[in-house]
């Protein structure tokens, strides 16, 4: 067994040696204890996925584990990518969890689930066979679901949550499973291996269902639009380092999953595969961003955050399918490197903004950014995280995001090559989607971090807002810091990414560089260290001239600009919706606000207004054409299948007698 | 790092901080002239960052350091563009940041600084401007990527030095559909970004009207001075980089003094007619109400992806 | 568009030529400021005759824009504070706030008879005092209303143009 | 097992008590009146013992001439005179009213349900063709219709003859097939038949005593809907 | 091992639960528990060494029984599920006495009962003989009726009327299909197998069989044993037995009863499959499982009683067994005795719960249940996880039996199975999202206002904790490594699959 292994099944052991121990150790030391074996098991699972990257695989397989399944772990330097990240998200999610097991999370179920989820994430991307890993899928979503729940008891709304994501993810595993036996089926074993080494002679009608069984599924996962609506839900709902653990880790396995089943077991396929999860990954952005840019909710607009960037991801998968279709191995190379990358610089904001969103919860005990602000003063450190994941989410530079999505873009644009009509509409479809999705993610996350940690409080629970307690603290400093690394140096891991990335499609890496970012085979750089170089000189310069040149150094004071009037109150400042309001105006064909203003009279006279309320409600419209007829026909169908147990024995006695009869006139049909 | 890129980074930092107020003196001044006015002269906005930057800084009670930092960063972003942008010379100063992406992204980056500025305030107005901005922004960005995209297919690249280079080499380009169809794409851009008419009105006074204004309604002294030097710049920038793009001829491609001089000529003067055009053409527009301006720049998006298939499609 | 550019091409400049820059001195802080003042202007309590006079000096016509000086929106910016009209109650505590808004140097100019010694208003209920009763003045602009070319030679003396 | 070769007024005698299985069957059906039927499902118990009778005639077997006196005991006395017992338990009403499907159609559907059983039947006779088999589609017959019964009959007592009539057919067509399916079986079929009776008595009885009523269309208390 | 020691062994099963029922009737309610435990206990042990036995040295016939590899693990279904009812009926018992709704006559009857329908079910999957299957497959039916019954309210006589009847007419149709059976065994060419109604004579004779007989007999013993598996069209007496009988023997009823019909099934699948090719009984199998599903899905969406819940869901589980035997094949084979086993916990935790719950409420009505995390948060626990277990999540056995039986079906010649495999999926994320609904409902949210909650213990009894706990966590162990069971579960798929 070498490190990888060790790595690996030394984090499984700790995480399931913590869940045994969350149901053993008093209520007092559980966080801890739960929170510790997180940790380590983070650690350990980072180094192996670490490890794993650099190209040392390992694989065991264990058939007396698992009856009728058998255990089968494979870890390549695929696996081991989508491995470190959920590592270093469990490292951040683990540390914050022991100061957060306040508010009925310190029970021996939630406890236990939380290192067990976390082993879940970490055996997914090693699995080595179709079983194994629809086993570890579907642990996973089992020890989630117990987490999302966690909360039931202060919020409605997670119990339904929490049904949405356990039936949504249940169809999504039956999608995978069926998918993923076709194509086991037709191999004739179950093991990647043996997939990989019949795809070749995998005919079509075997193949397209499976692969498209299995991006249902998986894009299920990840969010992917039109089956995203467990995501918007879940993720708020669930305890704060639960989400960040979902929303950065778990996600990224549907897109190892598309990645895996489609490029690597299938081998590619044809290119409308690819153009479908090109354009599905495009609507998924654009409509997720949508969503969030509209929003109120802090962390729902996480979520749907979520969704876009996914959206992003599937995007360069898309990509990477379509070139290697197409015979341009270098450039899906490429497009596959920019979405790994994204899936790590989206892990590292996406954790920081989550816990900083979870540690604003805790301490206002609201998630309405309406409701929020002024918690500059109140908590700098989670204000400052935020900040961090905020630059990075919105895709501008220096933040994280903006290298993936260049990466991405520059796929895209050197996409040229790819004969036929439909790159030609479908690549720049797709920069249109990644631009608007740009422009809406600044306007999203500049409502987040403006509206609720800046300005003035809009509400009694910001007023009284106090910073986190040191575990916290410390989760989203480690997060931040991550987020900075990916921002400033990720060429420390981007030529590793594309050693994956080419592994992948069998082409050479498509980048390298130390300080740049340099395209291999096609021309593009893009140093990010020396922009934050350059960007510091010339504040420093800005700074040093205005100190020449002031005359007056002292800096005054002084109430803010009210006109005039009086005080400015809480009531005055813009809101989340207020601000989103243009946005949600120009947009409101493809969101359908649904308003009502009631306006009611005084007696005396119907020209003195007396009181008016406006609702303004932005349902999620997928949701509301899609899934509300649906759930209207099962609710037909309960009512209907009632009539099936009338309680009369007559009837009952008469299905088999009927039954009977039928059969036997089969038999005489067909004798 | 070649000389070339050097000079012309020092050269272009020069020019633009300097010559960016006076570019918006011009552009006052033949407003001015238009309506039948005197002006105050094409030195007047220099005249203005001068006092300003004697006068008190003000902090108002509430705000942190964001609202402080803000303008330092903008002016220090626009800064960072301005030296790394092809203007005077076809080289960059720092190749690895003179990506187009890039610089547009940081200008955009600038004005998300700002309007996190005037949320920071607290104030009705703060919000709403930043919120106004923001929503510009959210729109002006798609159609920004998209026309670059369109200009970088032809060239196989988004390095500014690379696209400026190819269109000097070959300037039929610059006369291909996706070309004059991404130029009207990124004029609108830029008119949307710098906050001319008919987007935003630079001179009213109504705050209602106001997009950019609102937000640094609140800045006082130095801090404004560099609002405004900001502001001007990225007209300034903004501007160059247009002509770069689309009329690239004067720039100097070797680091003799004559072409750098030529160069910086070049630029002045490309600039200064092109703002003065702008400046004309402003008199005969009215500010559009704000929820119409989506549709210019959804007329836009589209121009600009159109180009990108034009590109695409005609190769 | 077309009538438009006839229209300029007709009117040629209307601006009225500039007179010779006033002789004495302006208040101390116009060299600090030296030749550009942005102006916020303040309606203590005014019969609006003296807004129309401003808005004419502020027209083409006597363009007091050409001497450097600007109508800005927010006190921030500003560096003078043009007040008209006699302080009425309501307006103390706004003026001074605005007053107060102000970065150092400033100036105060007074705009019409009302805002210097409440004109015909003095001693009415409503009214508190003069502009200068609130806030310390610099300048005072005579007349009900003052001329154009009044309010403009004030301006000059604070632009020092 | 040997062919059974029957002498022709055996096959004859056989023929009739196979008739008279099938006729007390139809008539069960057509009846409404309780104590009619349960005189008429006697003779239907008497009837199957006379086909075994005959059949241990036939083959001059001692061992399924015992088992006839059991059959006969068991379907022509103890079971008729159980379920009189549980009749005269069961309260005033002492006529099916209204069956589930009237009359008419029931009859209907008998004939429907014979002719779907003597087709389903050919195979049965087909294989080992003999004057017993022959005889076996009766007592198909015989199973479907007692399958009517208990489906469209409300009384608790008309269900129990229609779940008897199923047995007794079975039990015909097990003699008429291979003379009977051995005898451990044979007594632990008649045992359960038996002690499923008395159990359903004892139910009829507690039905009767917690809703009041005997009809069955009554238990409605486990639904659904 | 020696014939006599095998001969004890084999009937040991049977014996001691006969025993023990005897015992029952005279003993004390303390030492009637105690027996119950160790006559599961016992027939745990003495399965688990024919088990061994029989995967050392084959099947054997002893004493009119015959000990294979399938009885042998029916035999392990019985008594796990038998200990987990056993540990969990005393204190059930207990409450229900303290609550005035159970005489204590009565419940001795219950011991009684019980323990001879253990007895019963033990005949059932040693017989060697078809036709004594039949009979102790009936006699359970006579044996369960009263404690079906054993409410005496209208709901409880009602429950009994249905299920004697539909059981019995159902079985009686199995009885005409032997009857069948045997007169085309008796017709088979001579020298080709044994006699009567023996099983393994049955199959040896089977190619001979005549297939035109044999089909009708087939159809008739799949619909007659069907019945009393609880597979549709015969399954309506099952939700009214399972609500109204006392919660360890709903256990017992849901968790074995329903499985040892349907290894009846499976035998006559093994001679059906001989004498007329695999595609027959397939077409009836899969039919059956699809309209279970079905039946299944149609009424758990708008279920409002937790114990029909859990019936529906046996309903649904035997449609999945259903599904696996019909794709056929060692693996699926395999698969539906790994699920029988993990069903059979599973289930009986679950009864167990709803029976406390029950107990606990007064009501077995969904809507009036609320907030039992808050309230108990033990039972809440188990009952969850149970529930989500029955829904195929892992570490629970039922993920890997029903991941097999799908991987068989995909995997296997033919579109019919796959497609019928997909259908049934489709199906089963239907009842999944019905049963998490109805499930989260009672479970989840803020404890209910009002003075019953806040007076009832917080903790389990210990017995009922002990038993939750232990089905729940054998289903788990059996989810990561079957250990010797994989070893007997080959051979008893094997012995399915005609290698007697």
């Amino acid at each position: 067994m070498n490190a990888v292994g060790w790595g690996l099944v030394s984090a499984v052991v700790v995480a399931l040696a913590a869940t045994v121990a969350a149901l053993a150790v008093p209520r007092r030391h559980r966080p801890a204890v739960t929170g510790v074996g997180v940790v380590a098991a983070g650690l350990l699972g980072t180094v192996a996925g670490v490890v794993a990257t650099t190209g040392t695989t390992w694989s065991v397989a264990r058939p007396d584990l698992l009856p009728l399944i058998g255990l089968e772990l494979d870890v390549d330097s695929l696996s081991g990518v989508f491995l470190a990240v959920g590592g270093v998200v469990a490292i951040a999610a683990g540390t914050y969890a022991i100061g957060a097991a306040r508010h009925g999370l310190d029970g021996p179920g939630v406890q236990a689930a939380l290192p067990a989820f976390v082993a879940s994430l970490l055996l997914v991307p090693a699995a080595g066979s179709v079983g194994t890993l629809l086993y570890c899928w579907e642990l996973m979503a089992l020890t989630s679901l117990v987490l999302v729940v966690a909360e039931h008891r202060e919020r409605p709304a997670v119990a339904s949550a929490g049904l949405w994501y356990a039936v949504m993810t249940h169809a999504g595993f039956v999608a995978i499973m069926v998918g993923l036996l076709v194509a086991a089926g037709a191999a004739g074993d179950g093991s990647f291996a043996a997939i990989r080494a019949a795809a070749s002679g995998l005919s079509p009608a075997a193949a397209s269902p499976a692969f498209l069984a299995c991006l249902a599924g998986f894009g299920s996962k990840a969010g992917m639009v039109p089956l995203h609506p467990w995501l918007p839900r879940a993720h708020p709902e669930a305890p704060s380092h639960v989400s960040a653990l979902m929303s950065a880790a778990m996600v990224n396995l549907g897109v190892y999953g598309i990645v895996r089943v489609g490029v690597d077991l299938l081998g590619g396929g044809p290119s409308w595969w690819w153009v479908t999860v090109l354009v599905l990954g495009a609507v998924s952005a654009v409509y997720g961003i949508l969503q969030a840019a509209v929003g109120s909710d802090l962390k729902r607009l996480l979520g749907y955050s979520t969704t876009e960037n996914m959206g992003l991801v599937l995007v360069g998968v898309g990509a990477c399918g379509m070139f290697a279709a197409a015979g341009s191995r270098a450039l899906a190379g490429l497009a596959l490197t920019a979405a790994l990358l994204h899936v790590m610089t989206h892990a590292a904001f996406k954790t920081v903004l989550f816990l900083s969103a979870g540690s604003v919860l805790h301490a206002t005990g609201t998630r309405d950014l309406d409701a929020l602000g002024g918690l500059r003063s109140r908590m700098p450190v989670t204000t400052a995280a935020f900040g961090v994941g905020a630059l990075a989410a919105s895709a501008l530079p220096p933040g994280a995001a903006f290298v993936s999505e260049w990466l991405l873009l520059q796929a895209l644009i050197h996409g040229l090559p790819a004969p036929g009509v439909v790159p030609a509409v479908v690549l720049p479809l797709g920069v249109a989607a990644i631009a608007l999705t740009a422009g809406l993610a600044v306007a999203t996350f500049v409502k987040a971090f403006g509206i609720g940690f800046l300005g003035r409080p809009r509400g009694a629970g910001a007023a009284a807002a106090a910073e986190s307690g040191p575990a916290a603290l410390t989760a989203m400093v480690l997060a931040g810091l991550a987020c900075v690394a990916a921002a400033v140096c990720p060429t420390l891991v981007l030529p590793t990414l594309a050693e994956v990335a080419g592994g992948v499609v069998h082409a050479v890496p498509a980048v390298s560089g130390t300080v740049a970012i340099e395209l291999v085979g096609v021309s593009g750089v893009l140093s990010p260290v020396l922009l934050v170089v350059t960007l510091i000189a010339a504040a420093a310069a800005v700074v040093g001239a205005l100190r020449l040149l002031a005359r007056r150094r002292d800096r005054r004071r002084a109430r803010l600009w009210d006109c005039g009037a009086g005080p400015l109150s809480a009531r005055m400042e813009y809101t989340a919706t207020s601000f989103a309001e243009p946005l949600q105006r120009v947009f409101d064909d493809v969101l359908a606000p649904e308003q009502d203003v009631d306006v009611s009279h005084h007696e005396e006279s119907r020209y003195l207004v007396a009181a008016v309320s406006y609702r303004r409600e932005l349902p999620d419209r997928v949701e509301r054409r899609l899934y509300t007829p649906l759930l209207d026909a099962a609710t037909a169908w309960g009512r209907a299948g009632r009539g099936l147990a009338t309680g009369s024995v007559h009837r009952y006695l008469g299905y088999g007698f009927v039954t009977l009869c039928g059969l036997l006139a089969w038999l005489v049909v067909t004798r | 790092m070649s000389a070339l890129g050097v000079a012309g980074g020092v050269l272009q930092a020069v020019v633009i901080v300097g010559g960016a107020p006076l570019l918006l003196g011009l552009m006052r001044q033949v407003r001015a002239r238009l309506e039948g006015r005197a002006g105050p002269g094409v030195g007047q906005p220099w005249r203005d960052l001068r006092k300003l930057v004697r006068k008190q800084s003000i902090s108002p009670r509430g705000t942190t350091e964001v609202f402080r930092v803000a303008p330092v960063l903008l002016v220090a972003m626009t800064l960072v563009v301005a030296v790394v942008a092809p203007l005077v010379t076809t080289a960059s100063a720092v190749p690895p940041v003179a990506d187009l992406f890039v610089v547009v992204a940081l200008l955009a980056h600038a004005t998300v600084v700002i309007a996190l500025a005037g949320l920071d305030s607290g104030t009705a107005f703060g919000g709403m401007g930043a919120s106004r901005e923001v929503t510009v922004l959210a729109l002006v960005e798609p159609t920004a990527l998209v026309a670059i995209f369109a200009l970088s297919v032809p060239t196989g690249s988004t390095s500014l030095p690379t696209i400026v280079g190819t269109a000097l080499d070959d300037p039929q380009r610059l006369i291909s559909p996706a070309s004059l169809l991404a130029a009207v794409a990124l004029a609108a851009v830029i008119v949307a970004e710098t906050g001319r008419l008919p987007v935003d009105n630079p001179s009213t006074h109504l705050e209602l009207t106001m997009i950019h204004e609102a937000m640094v309604l609140e800045y006082a002294g130095p801090d404004l001075a560099l609002v405004e030097l900001g502001s001007a710049m990225r007209l300034s920038v903004y501007l160059g980089l247009f002509t770069s793009l689309f009329v690239p001829w004067g720039i100097a491609t070797t680091a003799t003094p004559l072409a750098l001089a030529l160069g910086v000529v070049a630029l002045v003067v490309k600039v200064g007619v092109v703002g003065a055009g702008l400046a004309a053409l402003e008199v005969f527009l009215a500010k559009l109400r704000l929820f119409r301006v989506p549709e210019l720049l959804a007329g836009s998006f589209l121009l600009a992806l159109l180009a990108v298939t034009t590109a695409y499609v005609l190769g | 568009m077309l009538s438009l550019w006839r229209a300029i091409r007709r009117l040629g400049r209307a601006a009225e030529p500039a007179p010779a820059p006033p002789v004495p001195a302006g208040p101390a802080v116009a060299a600090e400021l030296a030749g550009s003042v942005q102006v916020r202007h303040v309606d203590a309590g005014s019969c609006n005759g003296c807004e129309l006079e401003i808005g004419a000096a502020f027209g083409p016509v006597y363009d007091a824009e050409r001497y450097g000086a600007r109508l800005v929106a927010s006190p921030r910016h500003a560096d003078a504070l043009v007040v008209t009209g006699a302080v009425t109650r309501n307006m103390v505590e706004p003026l001074r706030r605005t007053y107060e808004a102000v970065g150092e140097p400033k100036v105060v100019v007074a705009v019409g008879d009302c805002a210097r010694n409440c004109g015909v208003f003095a001693e009415a209920y409503g009214v508190v005092g003069a502009v200068a009763d609130v806030v310390p003045v610099d300048l005072e602009v005579v007349g009900c209303p003052p001329r154009p070319e009044t309010i403009v030679a004030a301006l000059r003396l604070c632009t020092g143009r | 097992m040997e062919p059974v070769v029957m002498s022709p007024p055996a096959a004859a005698l056989l023929d009739v008590a196979a008739g008279a299985l099938l006729l007390t069957a139809v008539l069960v059906v057509w009846r409404r009146d309780l104590p009619t039927i349960l005189r008429i499902f006697t003779a239907h118990g008497l009837a199957l013992g006379a086909l075994v009778g005959v059949l241990a005639w036939a083959q001059r077997s001692v061992e399924l001439g015992l088992v006839t006196i059991g059959v006969l005991a068991v379907r022509g006395g103890l079971l008729p005179w159980l379920l009189r017992r549980a009749l005269a338990g069961a309260g005033p009403a002492r006529r099916e009213v209204r069956p589930v499907v009237n009359v008419t159609a029931s009859l209907l559907a008998v004939a429907a349900l014979v002719l779907l059983a003597f087709s389903v039947s050919v195979p049965l006779v087909e294989l080992g063709e003999s004057p017993a088999t022959r005889a076996v589609p009766v007592a198909v017959a015989v199973v479907l219709i007692g399958l009517l019964v208990l489906v469209t009959r409300r009384h608790t007592i008309s269900q129990l003859v229609g779940f008897l009539l199923v047995d007794n057919g079975i039990t015909a067509a097990g003699f008429l097939t291979t003379s009977g399916i051995g005898l451990v079986v044979e007594v632990g079929v008649a045992l359960d038949v038996l002690l499923a009776v008395l159990v359903l008595q004892v139910l009829a009885g507690r039905i009767r005593d917690t809703f009041g009523d005997v009809d069955l269309g009554e238990l409605r208390e486990l639904r659904d809907r | 091992m020696t014939t006599p020691t095998l001969a004890a062994l084999a009937i040991a099963p049977i014996a001691v639960p006969a025993l023990t029922a005897a015992g029952c009737a005279v003993a004390g309610r303390r030492t009637a528990a105690a027996a119950g435990i160790g006559c599961a206990a016992a027939v745990l042990a003495v399965a688990a060494g024919l088990g061994a036995h029989v995967v050392a040295g084959g099947p054997v016939e002893v004493a009119g029984l015959r000990v294979d590899a399938l009885s042998a693990f029916m035999l392990v279904v019985i008594g796990a599920v038998a200990m987990v009812a056993a540990i969990a009926a005393p204190a059930h018992v207990a409450a229900e006495v303290d609550a005035g709704r159970l005489a204590p006559s009565t419940a001795r009857r219950q011991g009684v009962l019980v323990h001879a329908f253990l007895a019963a079910m033990a005949i059932a999957v040693l017989a060697a003989d078809l036709g004594v299957l039949w009979v102790a497959v009936e006699a359970t039916t006579i044996v369960t009726a009263f404690l079906v019954g054993q409410g005496r309210t209208r709901g409880a006589v009602e429950a009994a009327w249905k299920y004697v009847v539909i059981c019995s007419t159902g079985i009686a149709l199995a009885l005409l299909g032997l009857v069948l059976l045997n007169h085309a065994a008796a017709h088979a060419p001579p020298g080709t197998g044994g006699h009567g109604l023996d099983w393994a004579g049955l199959v040896t004779a089977a190619p001979g069989l005549d297939p035109g007989v044999t089909r009708i007999a087939v159809v008739l013993l799949v619909l007659g044993f069907g019945a009393k598996a609880g597979l549709a069209p015969l399954h309506a007496w099952l939700p009214d037995a399972h609500s109204q009988a006392p919660a360890p023997v709903s256990a017992l009823m849901s968790g074995v009863l329903l499985a040892v019909s349907f290894s009846a099934i499976l035998r006559v699948k093994v001679i059906a499959d001989a004498a007329l090719g695999p595609g027959f009984v397939r077409a009836l199998l899969l039919g059956a499982a699809l309209v279970s599903l079905a039946v299944a899905a149609s009424l758990l969406l708008a279920q409002r009683d937790y114990k029909r819940m859990l019936a529906y869901s046996s309903i649904e589980h035997m449609g999945l067994l259903a599904l696996g035997a019909g794709i056929g094949g060692a693996a699926a084979t395999a698969a539906v005795l790994l699920h029988v086993l993990g069903h059979g916990l599973v289930k009986s935790v679950a009864f167990v719960g709803a029976g406390r719950i029950a107990q606990l409420t007064g009501t077995s009505r969904i809507d009036r249940v609320r907030g039992l995390v808050a309230t108990q948060p033990g039972l809440a626990a188990a009952t969850g996880l149970a529930v989500l277990a029955l829904l195929g999540l892992p570490p629970f056995s039922l993920f890997a039996s029903e991941f097999a039986i799908v991987r068989a079906g995909l995997a296997g010649d033919g579109p019919a199975a796959g497609w019928a495999v997909v259908v049934a999926l489709g199906l089963v994320v239907v009842i999944g999202a019905a049963m998490l609904r109805h499930t989260g409902r009672m479970l989840l949210g803020p404890a209910p206002d009002g003075p019953g909650a806040a007076a009832a213990p917080r903790r389990l009894p210990r017995s009922t904790a002990v038993a939750m706990a232990a089905g729940l966590l054998a289903a788990a162990v059996l989810g990561v490594t079957a250990g010797p069971l994989a070893e007997l579960i080959t051979h008893a798929a094997r012995t399915l699959t005609g290698a007697p």
